[in-house]
């Protein structure tokens, strides 16, 4: 697959901006400075970034817990995502969903998932939209190698299959579901060699290394997009940071995480694409000086923006319903 | 209202809101399992081989073809969950599950996604799906078939839930649950589908959240759900005999619930009687029966009476689904107890 | 796998009892006599006994809604099935279960079941419990086609394998799911194919040739009482009668039907051991008849057993419960 | 009672019921998602990585290995329902939903499979399963981490519900879930984990189906569930120092739920507020209202008053999720309205 020199700045600028957001927020957690359950995507950037770097804006992602890295790669902006995460009015969801739910539908983006295995039946629901309005939009749908065991996973690709829909399916197998190992949870060697049980392309490819995850996603969003059905894709990788924020994280080595640090992907990039004279020391630079910038931009942002107001939280249940019958009986 | 009617059943009038949506709006698409059935199966590629499992969406894919009503694998949360996000990505799919009481394999979907993603995205979606279920005992089709539980889709925010019990209500308020942008959970009691009516012909809605008064009296409000508005109106047949006008209100819609007609009827009666076929716990019959000792208690003359399904899953045995649900004879005996 | 002639015998026998049952009860239903949704197992005959002839009573099974063939096979006592059918006293569940739920917990029958797929997870549940307290008794699961697209039974698959449990996963693939084909609606080739993605043995059987069931059978128990976990065994198969007695079944041929009745399983096996001298003509004679006499005094025993009282409506819900809290409100 | 206690958080006690429960009886096993965790980890063999997702099995594997404290994979469908199966054939298994959010994606093992099992089949078999699951709002942890929803399970018959407020309260009504023979959901509110009490030492079992009077009093009867009894009791300060005497009366266990006490206050107050931080409609706050105002009408001076959440999801921001959970001010302000 051929990699433009737009291309590739623009992936490196995503991951870096994935890590740069994920590192910043995972002090504003420690500061108490955002509250509830906080799942970080660092380590993990080369899988969306690779399949976002397929999608234009009308495409469709479905997300899980840990879905700030894939609003970024489909292009969220960052500043209404920081403010979400600090529950103001001017998040993404106004303050309603915080980081488990965060969302961005008018960039395809149909929200962060608080089950686990929630996503793959709604992006099939995208997908048939785009194959029965005959708009030729795919949809990824990122799940972690715990969901791979939700029965939902297993509907959604069979489905997927039989319906021919332009489903990708991501499993981001970080090795873990919270300190379950997918050596114990999961029955099969490699999840991919589960696409068989759907007749579907599968392929295992080292998260990592965000030039063969380019490669994987290229070709079975074009499967997809060329009305050619489904494929999974089992991304390896690893998450930098605990479950979630407070973890004491007893269950891996630190040797294991040093090593994974070693390989970083974004590192792995930048050398790549200098080698290939697609970037200059320089614009890698900038680039991260801009991520540095525009997430400072957004913590301001986030928090100057006011909080919504109590009664806020009886709107948006519904399209129409009649206001009095939401509130409290008492 | 200059409406022209036939006399159909039950079934014909949600097959006819179907067609009349469907023909309305190309988004609306239909999906369940053997909706259409024989998919794939030589000579069906145009016709169905079921309609459903009892027929009530017979000749839609004869008509709309399959692209637009779509047999289904038994994965309930699949495509349940495809109805959702296909809904808040542009289509307006009428999902089928075929009883109720499958709901336990798929309820995520429906309760934690599709009802969920608009609050949670603050307002930024909307989720226009309708879920179409088939509820009730008498079938004699034992404990996991026969439930009713629109209580517990009415517990929960986000969700819509409709209870037709007639052919007209039927016909208008499916109309209004698929043009709805709401998710919409639409109760089918089985035993209704061969009970005829009058039926309006063409474009006929019936606007949700609006109760219905199916007999008029001033002695006891009677509110009744889905097939139990039969029993209610047998029973008032019987007291009418004996002096009693009841007044029969059928809400409907139970999310939103028409509590102004409700409790209207009961500062003109005084006395409240709720007939639910559902399970009495946390149920519609206390939702109804709290709501009007909450906000009508001044007016009431009498304890309000509550006829229920007893606390037990439905058993086989005709002798016993029997003593299951509630009769005219036990409704008619409740209202005695309040006079 | 050797089969000594009682076995031989009593599979025959298992078989015809099943055949001769669902015959009965198809004019039963016709006639009014049983109500309600009545699912006919005539044609699967030699899943259900191939399975069953490996188990004894201490062993569990878990069915489907197709379940009178799954009860004979496992021993359980025809006069109560057929009073179950009917409703009454005397029935399995003293007339509470019906067809849909005839179950005999103390012959390890744990129940049909009204929840396509919902055995898998109650089989590795039996199989925990065995394997806890080191009974090396076996759970078999029978599940049909379309139960393969059902979440739960994905789930059980990946459970069992993981925790090594002892269970016997029988696919019961009778090409239909409803009136909807397997081919349409199962993404797989064939079913056994998913074994994979479990890393448990797998393998398609023909489900007409009673020899091949037992022995793919044979080995997959052996292996789960030796404490080597679970299989997977897909029997092709073909039901006689419609999905329910109703079922008009014009999804399918005269001549596809016509086809597998030339192929009969009881009549193939009744050659089979004829001809190798583990019967005589006329011992299957005697089995046809005494099959037959079998079943017209269970349905003898079953018009003649009393209807519950209504109020038993009330009983057996819970262990203890206060009795007045079970009452309808009014 | 000479029972000696101690100060314990209610974490504590629901691990301290857990060990009682396991070195009782060998058949009691534990599952779930990372309740012991690092499962096949090295160095993981004989100890815990998490002891659960809030510390509340910690230390269980250590004491009973791996053979009785099962991590599970995230198939709630398939460990649950494997408790089921397992509860039918000879065990008495603990298995644990960590949200009860999540029951949307196993319930039909619950409530059709457990539940019905020994319903279906006339008797012949019982199901002795605890699903230990985690309520509540207050979390920060939004639409999908943060819901009650007892009343659903409450509904179903063949379900026990029981919603401890305090650790004693805790250790004793799980000790009796455990040893009960039907099948049990146990709801503990994340909220309360870190919160202390008097903790008897021992064996100690609280009787399923008996409520409890957190406070005597004689003007209003208060009906509070779970972290709602704190809410009450801090109300219920308030109004002593106005000269109002509640009565607080937390039922503890919601099916079979103890209406005699609750009714027994009622008719000594003669007015009722329940507090329920579950969604309104069909709920135990309708369901204890609507009980009461059925049987003790004559009783009642004022109309019952409903504590509750909104008819909306928990939203994520603490502004917002402070407005959604009940609060003293307001229980304080609906006795006020029945005086
Ligand atoms: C249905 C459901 N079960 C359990 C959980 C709790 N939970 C949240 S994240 C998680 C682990 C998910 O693992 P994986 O899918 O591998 O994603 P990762 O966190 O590794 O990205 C669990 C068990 C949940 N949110 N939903
Ligand atoms: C969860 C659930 N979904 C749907 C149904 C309705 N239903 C009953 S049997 C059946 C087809 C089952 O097909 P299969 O598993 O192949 O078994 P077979 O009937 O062929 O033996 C369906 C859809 C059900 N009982 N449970
Ligand atoms: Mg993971
Ligand atoms: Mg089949």
């Amino acid at each position: 697959m051929e990699l433009t020199k737009d291309k590739a700045l623009w992936m490196y600028e995503r991951m870096v901006l994935v890590r740069t957001f994920e590192e910043r927020v995972s002090k504003l957690f420690a500061d108490g400075e955002i509250p509830g359950f906080v799942h970080l995507y660092a380590g993990e950037e080369a899988v969306a970034v690779g399949v976002c770097a397929h999608l234009d804006h009308a495409d469709f992602i479905t997300s899980t817990h840990r879905g700030h890295g894939h609003c970024i790669a489909k292009g969220v902006d960052v500043k209404r995502m920081m403010a979400e995460l600090f529950g103001r009015v001017d998040g993404l969801c106004r303050g309603k969903g915080g980081s488990m739910h965060v969302a961005d539908v008018s960039m395809g983006m149909l929200g962060a998932n608080g089950i686990v295995g929630g996503g793959p039946p709604l992006a099939c629901g995208a997908a048939l939209t785009a194959k029965t309005l005959g708009t030729q939009q795919v949809a990824a749908c990122f799940f972690g190698d715990g969901a791979a065991e939700q029965g939902t996973t297993h509907e959604g690709m069979n489905l997927a299959a039989i319906w021919n829909l332009p489903v990708v399916f991501v499993c981001e197998n970080n090795q873990f579901a919270e300190s379950t190992p997918v050596t114990y949870h999961c029955a099969a060697g490699d999840i991919a060699e589960r696409a068989a049980s759907y007749n579907i392309p599968g392929v295992t490819v080292d998260g990592f290394d965000l030039l063969a995850m380019y490669e994987a996603a290229g070709a079975a969003v074009e499967r997809a997009r060329a009305g050619e059905g489904p494929s999974l894709i089992e991304a390896k990788t690893w998450r930098y940071f605990g479950h979630f924020e407070g973890d004491q994280v007893t269950y891996r080595t630190a040797e294991q995480s040093a090593d994974y640090r070693e390989r970083d992907p974004i590192k792995r990039f930048a050398d790549q694409i200098v080698s290939r004279d697609l970037a200059v020391p320089g614009d890698l630079e900038t680039i991260q000086r801009s991520a540095e910038t525009e997430i400072e931009e957004a913590l301001e942002y986030a928090r100057s923006s006011p909080m919504p107001q109590p009664e806020d939280c009886l709107t948006d249940v519904y399209v129409s319903y009649p206001a009095a019958k939401l509130a409290a009986s008492a | 209202m200059a409406v022209t009617t036939r006399t159909a059943t039950f079934r014909e009038a949600v097959n006819e809101a179907l067609v009349q949506e469907m023909e309305r709006d190309p988004t609306v698409v239909l999906m369940g399992e053997d909706v259409a059935g024989g998919a794939d199966v030589e000579g069906f590629e145009e016709k169905g081989a079921w309609g459903g499992v009892l027929g009530v969406t017979t000749g839609l894919v004869e008509r709309f073809g399959r692209g637009r009503v779509l047999d289904t694998p038994i994965s309930e949360s699949g495509y349940i969950g495809a109805a959702g996000g296909a809904a808040a990505t542009g289509l307006r799919p009428v999902a089928e599950l075929m009883f109720v009481d499958f709901f336990g394999v798929c309820l995520d979907q429906i309760y934690n996604q599709a009802a969920k993603l608009r609050y949670m995205f603050g307002g930024a979606a909307k989720v226009p799906m309708t879920v179409r279920t088939m509820i009730g005992a008498g079938f004699r089709a034992a404990g996991q078939h026969s439930g009713c539980h629109y209580s517990v889709f009415t517990h929960f925010p986000g969700l819509k839930t409709v209870v037709p019990s007639t052919p007209a209500d039927a016909k208008g308020l499916l109309a209004a649950s698929i043009r709805d942008d709401d998710p919409v959970v639409f109760f089918e009691h089985k035993l209704l589908y061969d009970t005829e009516g009058e039926l309006p012909e063409g474009d006929y809605v019936v606007e949700l959240g609006t109760a219905d008064i199916k007999r008029e009296g001033d002695t006891v409000t009677v509110v009744a759900i889905g097939r139990m508005v039969q029993m209610a109106l047998e029973a008032a047949q019987a007291l009418a005999a004996e002096g009693f006008e009841i007044e029969v209100v059928d809400p409907r819609t139970l999310s939103p619930l028409d509590t102004d007609t409700i409790l209207a009827s009961v500062r003109k009666t005084g006395r409240l009687v709720v007939v639910d076929e559902d399970n009495p716990r946390c149920s519609m019959a206390t939702d109804i029966a709290a709501t009007v000792a909450h906000e009508a208690f001044d007016h009431l003359d009498a304890p309000p009476q509550l006829v229920t399904a007893p606390h037990t899953p439905v058993p086989f045995s005709p002798v016993l689904e029997d003593f299951y649900v509630p009769t005219p004879e036990r409704v008619a005996a409740a209202v005695r107890a309040t006079l």
